[in-house]
């Protein structure tokens, strides 16, 4: 189909062309890659890393990279290789939860607000807005005294703070896919609300948001790392990346690679999953070019 | 009867102001629910772990405070402070809360400030910059973007400071006295937000250089890097306008990690020191404060959103044939 | 560079290829074109969506895009050879020696720019007037085009404008600079036909005046009303070209011959068996008073449709025509249930149809089915043809192990087959996906189908194709239409009787050949004087 | 009156050498900077301190943060001076004599005393400090409790003053050299406490005036050019040397170890441990080190618990940890082994023949948990009895300090888990600690007198009361022994009665000391006389500045 035609038939040029070039690149595989060995460390970590993250040695306490350990030792001689591997997990847990179960709360908010009349729309919006004046890390602070320090209370602050954003951004989309064409069409051919919010609205207020989400999923490990940086955030002997690269962060100058390593792993989660979300979209988008 | 359009517009902007003090409302109730649910009795965090202070001491402190009454009374109380304004007192620096925030803003203020001017400022260049023909220098603002996003920003600003205040002594670490101290919390600050604002940026004026106004101006002759600034960058500031609501949270949310971060003055670090010592005055009055701000750039920007697309303006129906 | 003498051509094009994208993905737009254009003089060039008339015009400017790749013989623009031209030289030539109209001037202007500066700027960026004339110079130019109260318009937005003023804003943007020809890209498609012809009369006038006029077209009315030389394109090649007079007269390739006689209107009147409107049966849809009113910005109030009534029998094709903002649509709205009357009632089958409860209205919809404007906006764009069509069938109570087979039915009876079932509504062509749209409404078996301007989205030849099957449906199925179009000569086609509207309220109404021949309102004459030459010779004729 | 040279030029002519010097020692080796010739104290100039905590209330009278006696010290003298070694010396007392047996104390003022308002110090502002810091709406959540049994304060002449006691109470003339007992101007005391608070109002006599001071920044202090009664070991007499100094604020370690080597403050506290030995190599700076006074660190084991009611189990609990190797390592050679709870600061109570007295031994800890029935062995190698884990439950305050984590780790290999429970909850801590329900408490407590011991050994000063005596020793012995050093005056007789107290905790293991705090501050070498009191906080008043440099 020729691109004249395509443009005819009303789709942007943007999408018609992002989707010719969907081929797969060298650089999302790479990042596919990362990514598969971050979910194994997740999941098996002693398959990656056979040493205890958490047994102390103190006499080979702040030893370089090398042979015997690959990441160095820390302050406490811990093998900095396999808090890292172990620690995967937590860091995980604590953005994909938090991105989860904030992605999950601004959808069922978001919905709400677009689908119910005006006055529920504006109450919603506005109980959004409230959370949204509070800073961000205020709110953390305070879901954290609540629910208490640690991976738990840290991925529910999390969590708590992207909600109110993203549910704003559900429902300027879900008010968008509910004013289109093909809804207005299933409510003329007698489709029941409750299914069309289910085979139509929800669909498509999702789909555009995948990348959205792979964004905040970033987001959301680099605030836990934050939290932990304030003493909030996952307790020692943990080896959650945001609490190693605090310890590490104060031997800087003498044993660089206790933060180096979890500042490391950290960016580089968070590049692979962004840079696959986008993929992910842009051959989405360029397949249903709506 | 006042003419159609005056009483709409009056009928807006209160219905405007009638949202804000709800939303002001709404986050003052979160705070006061939020620092009400933490367990623990508030007493011992004014008295801290090791004061040497007996049991009636405690009752004494506890009925000065007024933390004796119910939970109901308090909130009663507490809303009334707000509405007029006057906060308190502050358990832990037992120092009236409004002087405290009245002397802290002016740093914050000032960091803020600066730093959503350099963000935008930053965000605008990187995008004309890099939407150009060729395609690798987007390919390398993105991810450069992506890892500023990415990196925490604690991290960022000690970095910075290693770097360019300690190793090189370019720059002072934190001296009020000394505008070069502003610098790098400044970019610690501003680096983050600019990363996301010049994504959504780019996204926006390449979409604008794909839409027909743009071929026209082409064929009026005009070289491309015109059509980008002349008309593309405009259109391209839409869709950060809607970043607000995140815009302004980021800004006082990073304002707590740099104020640490570069020990500089300011509410960030009190607000920090309040909610770890439960000193709830302080914590409300910072929300308060916040949502206020919230609300005030919120409606700054509503306006700035007209004055960009005029096809929002209220006075600009369809003039006929 | 020497202005442009009478006497050298404007253009001077051969063997001319425009070639998008690489590889198995390359697109080869434009076949060795070849073609001249003299000052004061108009080349149409017509053919249809996808012939490749618009990537000629654009590579004619160099702006074809930055994946196009143009390569010619000859490429002489305004005297100078353009095959060596850099971006420098193409800048000094857009917008000085070449202007360019495009469509849709709600688009083609900056809209959050003032319509007097996007006049201005092609002043400034050539130095035509010093910086202190130029606001001077674009009221002179607004008054040319023929725009009242220049100054006030010039600071007005584009969306501030009505759709002729706009348009003609557009153009004096495009001659602000004296260019000496004009590039006019479909330049009143967007246009409702009585302002149509007056921005027709406009570029007529530019021509006169030495001003030399490419025009690209998919409409032979308005190639006949303005060209002096026209070009035949299909799939990229020049397959006939000539004076104006013989080409449209006497065709000689077999694709010119096709697309002329599919002008509505302009074939021999085919015979509709007309249903006897007195034949005493109960009306199947009955529209009586009804009003809607919409709360524009401060508070305005503006009426869409005003105290309309009107009956339907069942198999009767009732034609409803208007211009835009006639409200005709939110009637068409009204009458599928999706928008609710602020006064007067509709009933649908003798029973209330307006004012109830959505719930109560349901068990009810598969009586009335849309056939809508633009399919592609109508169709999820994640589902398949197949999945489309089913859901209609499930909702109108179809057990699942019949809804393939009834699907690949439907598919047959809008001439589309099995292997339309698994492609999604982009892959289609525009025909392909109206086929689809009506497959879908026929799916519940309704008895009165609205078509709210079903073809207007469509090339001349797939509309004539789409009325075709329309009309064969309602004689098959002794279907009732309610047909809503701009187009008088569309209308003509498919309905027995028509109802004309304006601002709301209906002017006139009455069988279709009565008002045709002799109009009654003043405004449906206007409509009809608007209506191009071609379809009203045809009528003339009969 | 000294040539008005603009205070800003010495600083910011030292601002620009540090940067060359900084440029040079960045890419070359530091061997560049000759050594400065031995210059002669001067008075004149500045210098910049930075402190790692802000006080939250400036009062002295009311604060419980030993960092606001630190930064009040310039500013309010008291009644007795304490040398960093110990020894208590007159300062605004002339002299003292005790009667009653320890319960009545007289003071002899000076007579040539100023505020900084220009209020004189006489019996009657003694008085009215006394009584407002003991005042109900004072609210004092420390220096009230420092005057322990008072009962009030009379004015006998003009100069000459009387503060008794419902007891007889030894710490008193200690408790009277502290910042928190300081001497403010009565006219100073009603200003309010929000104000006193605030720091706006410090008004005393000290060589320094408060300056200007911006929370979160910094605070200025000014030369008091009338001071003439510093006492006599301060090393310095008359008007201090430095025209004025500023202390900032710095609390993020990183950015104060790092504004002491960029030069831009010339000293700085708490260097953390990782950094010493850097700040050491740099030629330009120094570290000064000073042991803190009082309670070294400490676990005190719970010895109501049910599981260390057994005194085998505490004793293993006591040996099987290696310290002198974890404070080696830890604190990279700059830590101190402690063997007592008394840290070797605190004057005239340290028991010395405790060193060495009781090294850790894995193979006696192995044999004591056998016979206490801790035979069995579960998956990961800890003990236990049938079928419960040997657990230690620790309660922590705030996060667990990397020290704490490196005795879990060690405990682990003895097959005992030392459970560290953090919470950032001060109640829910204070409750557990209250309610005994715990086995070992690990903390430190500084305090210039042997008489800390009372406070954590005493059987009446139980965790719900304000005291700390963790371990729960109940003991007539230990009690009879304290309270007569809280009577003894001559201070040998005072020592050999903590000495019995120390020997006793530690041979009934109720308690396991860890290692003595430190104080350690970075210094650049242009600074002299800055030295550090006898609670380890820097002295301002006999500082000076090399000029130019």
């Amino acid at each position: 189909m020729s691109v004249e035609q395509a443009v005819r038939a009303g789709a942007p040029i943007a999408a018609v062309r992002r989707a010719r070039r969907g081929r797969v690149r060298p650089g999302v595989l790479a990042a596919a890659v990362l990514l598969g060995l971050i979910l194994l460390a997740a999941l098996a970590p002693s398959l990656l890393a056979h040493g205890s993250p958490t047994d102390t040695d103190p006499v080979h306490a702040l030893q370089a990279p090398g042979g015997a350990h690959w990441f160095g030792t820390d302050q406490l001689g811990r093998d900095v290789f396999a808090r890292v591997v172990h620690g995967t997990r937590y860091s995980l847990a604590i953005g994909a939860a938090a991105t989860g179960a904030g992605v999950g709360l601004a959808v069922v908010w978001g919905l709400a607000a677009a689908l119910s009349g005006r006055f529920g729309d504006a109450v919603l919006m506005r109980a959004a807005d409230a959370l949204l004046a509070l800073p961000g890390l205020l709110l953390a602070l305070m879901v954290v005294l609540i629910a208490g320090k640690g991976v738990l209370g840290t991925t529910i602050a999390v969590a708590v703070g992207t909600a109110p954003g993203f549910a704003r951004v559900v429902r300027a989309q879900a008010l968008v896919v509910r004013r289109s064409g093909y809804v207005e069409s299933a409510v003329a051919l007698g489709v029941p609300r409750p299914l069309i919010v289910l085979r139509h609205v929800l669909p498509n207020t999702l789909g555009p948001l995948l990348v959205l989400a792979t964004v905040t999923l970033g987001a959301s490990i680099s605030t836990g790392a934050a939290l932990s940086y304030l003493g909030l955030g996952a307790q020692p002997p943990t080896p959650e990346w945001g609490a190693m690269l605090t310890e590490g962060q104060g031997f800087l100058e003498q044993a660089w690679w206790i933060a180096l390593f979890p500042g490391l792993l950290l960016v580089s989660t968070v590049l692979a999953v962004t840079v696959v979300g986008r993929h992910a979209q842009a051959r989405a988008e360029g397949r249903a070019a709506s | 009867m006042t003419p159609p359009h005056i009483s709409a517009a009056v009928r807006a902007v209160t219905a405007r102001a009638g949202a804000a003090v709800l939303v002001v409302w709404g986050a003052a109730t979160c705070a006061f629910l939020a620092l009400h649910l933490i367990p623990g009795d508030p007493v011992s965090a004014i008295v801290g772990s090791n004061a040497l202070v007996g049991a009636e001491q405690r009752e004494e402190i506890r009925h000065h405070y007024g933390l004796d009454r119910s939970p109901l009374v308090q909130y009663g109380a507490y809303l009334k402070q707000l509405a007029t304004g006057e906060l308190g007192d502050s358990y832990q620096l037992q120092q009236p809360v409004s002087s405290l925030l009245a002397d802290q803003i002016g740093p914050t203020a000032q960091l803020a400030l600066w730093s959503s001017l350099v963000a935008v400022v930053l965000a605008a260049t990187v995008t004309v910059l890099t939407s150009g023909r060729s395609r690798w220098p987007r390919r390398v603002s993105s991810a450069v973007e992506l890892l500023v996003v990415s990196t925490p920003s604690f991290w960022l600003g000690i970095m910075l400071l290693t770097v360019f205040s300690f190793r090189l002594g370019w720059l002072p670490v934190s001296d009020s006295g000394d505008a070069r101290s502003l610098v790098l919390p400044v970019i610690t600050l501003a680096l983050p937000i600019a990363a996301v604002l010049t994504q959504v940026m780019r996204e926006g004026l390449l979409g604008a250089l794909e839409q027909p106004f743009s071929l026209t101006a082409r064929s009026r002759g005009l070289a491309e890097h015109t059509v980008r600034s002349r008309h593309a960058l405009r259109h391209a500031a839409l869709p950060a306008l809607t970043l607000t609501g995140w815009f302004t949270g980021t800004l006082l949310g990073g304002a707590v990690v740099v104020e640490n971060v570069f020990a500089r003055s300011g509410i960030g670090r009190i607000t920090l020191q309040a909610v770890s010592d439960r000193d709830l005055p302080v914590v409300q009055g910072v929300v308060a404060l916040s949502a206020v701000v919230f609300v005030l750039v919120g409606a700054v920007v509503e306006l700035l959103y007209v004055v960009v697309d005029p096809r929002l303006r209220k006075g600009t129906g369809v003039a006929a044939a | 560079m020497t202005t442009a003498s009478t006497t050298k051509p404007l253009f001077e094009v051969a063997g001319l290829n425009v070639r998008f994208g690489t590889g198995p993905g390359e697109v080869h737009a434009v076949r060795d074109a070849a073609f001249s254009l003299d000052a004061g003089r108009c080349l149409a060039i017509v053919g249809e969506s996808g012939s490749g008339k618009s990537a000629l015009a654009r590579s004619l400017l160099g702006l074809a895009g930055p994946t196009a790749r143009v390569t010619a013989d000859r490429l002489r623009v305004a005297g100078h050879e353009a095959r060596e031209f850099g971006p420098r030289e193409w800048r000094a030539v857009r917008g000085r020696r070449v202007g360019l109209v495009a469509q849709d001037a709600l688009v083609a202007l900056d809209p959050l720019r003032p319509v007097g500066k996007e006049i201005a700027e092609p002043l400034l960026t050539h130095r035509v007037v010093p910086r202190r004339e130029a606001g001077a110079r674009v009221l002179a130019l607004l008054e040319r085009v023929g725009v009242p109260e220049p100054a006030e318009r010039a600071r007005a937005y584009v969306h501030q404008l009505s759709g002729g003023l706009r348009q003609r804003a557009l153009i004096a943007s495009a001659i602000a600079a004296e260019p000496g020809v004009l590039i006019a890209d479909e330049p009143t498609t967007a246009l409702d036909a009585s302002v149509q012809s007056r921005v027709l009369a406009l570029l007529g006038e530019l021509k006169e005046s030495g001003t030399g006029l490419l025009l690209i077209s998919h409409d032979l009315a308005v190639v006949e009303a303005l060209a002096d030389e026209v070009a035949v394109m299909k799939d990229g090649r020049i397959v006939e070209s000539g004076p104006v007079g013989r080409v449209l007269e006497a065709p000689e390739h077999p694709y010119t011959k096709s697309l002329l006689a599919a002008i509505p209107g302009s074939g021999p009147r085919r015979e509709r068996t007309v249903v006897a409107p007195g034949d005493g049966s109960a009306p199947l849809l009955d529209v009586s008073g009804v009003t809607k009113v919409f709360k524009g910005a401060r508070g305005s109030r503006r009426t869409a449709v005003d105290e309309v009534s009107f009956a339907l029998r069942p198999g009767e094709a009732l034609g409803l025509v208007g211009e835009s903002g006639s409200g005709k649509s939110t009637l068409a709205r009204m009458v599928l249930g999706l928008a609710a009357p602020d006064g007067g009632t509709v009933e649908l089958g003798g029973a209330p149809w307006s004012g109830l409860r959505e719930r109560d209205r349901r068990e009810r919809r598969h009586t009335v089915q849309l056939v809508p404007q633009d399919p592609l906006s109508a169709f999820d764009p994640r589902w398949s043809v197949a999945r489309i069509v089913g859901e209609a069938l499930a909702t109108a109570g179809v057990a699942r192990a019949e809804r393939r087979e009834r699907t690949v039915r439907l598919l047959k009876q809008v001439g589309l087959s099995v292997e339309h079932l698994e492609r999604r509504p982009l892959a289609l062509s525009g025909g392909q996906r109206q086929r689809v749209a009506v497959a879908r409404a026929l799916a519940p078996s309704p008895r009165l189908l609205v078509c709210d301007e079903p073809v207007s989205a469509l090339d001349v030849s797939v509309q004539a194709q789409v009325l075709d099957l329309l009309r064969s449906l309602q004689e098959e199925l002794g279907l009732a239409t309610l047909f809503i179009s701009h187009d008088l000569a569309v209308v003509r086609e498919v309905c027995a009787r028509v109802l004309v509207m304006k601002d709301g309220r209906i002017v006139e109404s009455g069988p279709v050949e009565r008002v045709f021949a002799e109009p009654a309102h003043p405004y449906t004459r206007a409509l009809l004087e608007a209506v191009p030459r071609r379809a009203r010779a045809a009528v003339e004729r009969l | 009156m000294h040539p008005p040279h603009p205070r800003r030029t010495p600083r910011r002519t030292a601002l620009l050498s540090v940067l060359l010097l900084a440029a040079v020692s960045a890419c070359s080796s530091d061997d560049g900077v000759a050594p400065a010739a031995q210059a002669k104290p001067r008075s004149g100039g500045s210098l910049t301190y930075a402190a790692q905590q802000e006080p939250d209330c400036w009062d002295p009278h009311t604060s419980a943060q030993d960092v606001t006696a630190f930064v009040q010290r310039p500013v309010f003298d008291s009644l007795v001076y304490q040398t960093p070694d110990g020894e208590l010396e007159p300062w605004l007392a002339k002299s003292w004599k005790t009667s009653e047996g320890g319960r009545t104390y007289t003071f002899e003022l000076r007579d040539d005393v100023t505020f900084h308002d220009g209020k004189h110090l006489d019996a009657a502002a003694v008085k009215a400090n006394f009584d407002h810091i003991t005042a109900k709406a004072t609210q004092s959540q420390y220096a009230a409790g420092l005057l322990g049994p008072y009962k009030g304060t009379a004015v006998k002449g003009k100069y000459e003053v009387e503060v008794r006691f419902s007891r007889p109470y030894a710490p008193f003339l200690q408790a009277a050299s502290t910042t928190y007992l300081g001497m403010a101007s009565p006219a100073s005391l009603k200003a309010g406490a929000d104000k006193l608070c605030a720091g706006t109002d410090s008004v005393g006599s000290g060589p320094f005036k408060a300056g200007a001071y911006t929370r979160g920044q910094k605070r200025g202090y000014t030369r008091n050019a009338a001071y003439a009664w510093a006492p006599k070991d301060a090393g310095h007499s008359g008007p201090a040397r430095l025209d004025g100094f500023t202390i900032r604020f710095l609390t993020e370690d990183a950015t104060r170890v790092g504004a002491l080597t960029s030069g831009q403050v010339d000293a700085a506290a708490a260097l953390p441990a990782n950094q010493i030995a850097a700040v050491r190599r740099n030629t330009r700076l120094d570290v000064v080190t000073k042991d803190v006074p009082g309670a070294v660190d400490t676990f005190y084991l719970n010895t109501k618990s049910p599981l260390f009611t057994d005194e085998r189990v505490r004793k293993a609990f006591q040996r099987s940890v290696d310290l002198d190797a974890l404070v080696k390592s830890v604190f990279q050679g700059t830590g101190t082994r402690a063997w007592s709870t008394l840290s070797p600061a605190t004057p005239h109570s340290y028991d010395s023949a405790l060193e060495r007295s009781w090294p850790s031994d894995r193979a006696l800890a192995g044999r004591l948990l056998d016979q206490a029935g801790w035979k069995g062995r579960d998956a990961e190698g800890y003990r236990t009895k049938n079928g419960k884990r040997l657990t230690v439950v620790a309660p922590v305050y705030g996060k667990a300090s990397v020290f704490s984590q490196a005795v879990q780790g060690d405990l682990k290999k003895a097959g005992i888990h030392l459970k560290l429970a953090a919470s950032t909850d001060a109640t829910a801590v204070s409750a557990q600690l209250d309610e005994g329900r715990y086995d070992v408490v690990e903390t430190s407590w500084a305090r210039g007198d042997g008489d800390i011991l009372s406070s954590f050994f005493l059987s009446t000063e139980s965790s719900e009361g304000g005291g700390h005596n963790f371990a729960k020793v109940t003991d007539p012995q230990v009690d009879a022994w304290l309270k007569k050093a809280q009577a003894a005056t001559s201070p040998d007789k005072r020592a050999a009665y903590y000495a019995q107290v120390q020997k006793w905790t530690i041979d009934h293991a109720a308690v396991v000391p860890a290692y003595v705090q430190k104080a350690s501050v970075g210094v650049n070498k242009k600074v002299h006389g800055l030295r550090l009191s006898l609670s380890a906080w820097p002295e301002f008043y006999a500082a000076w500045v090399e000029a130019g440099r």
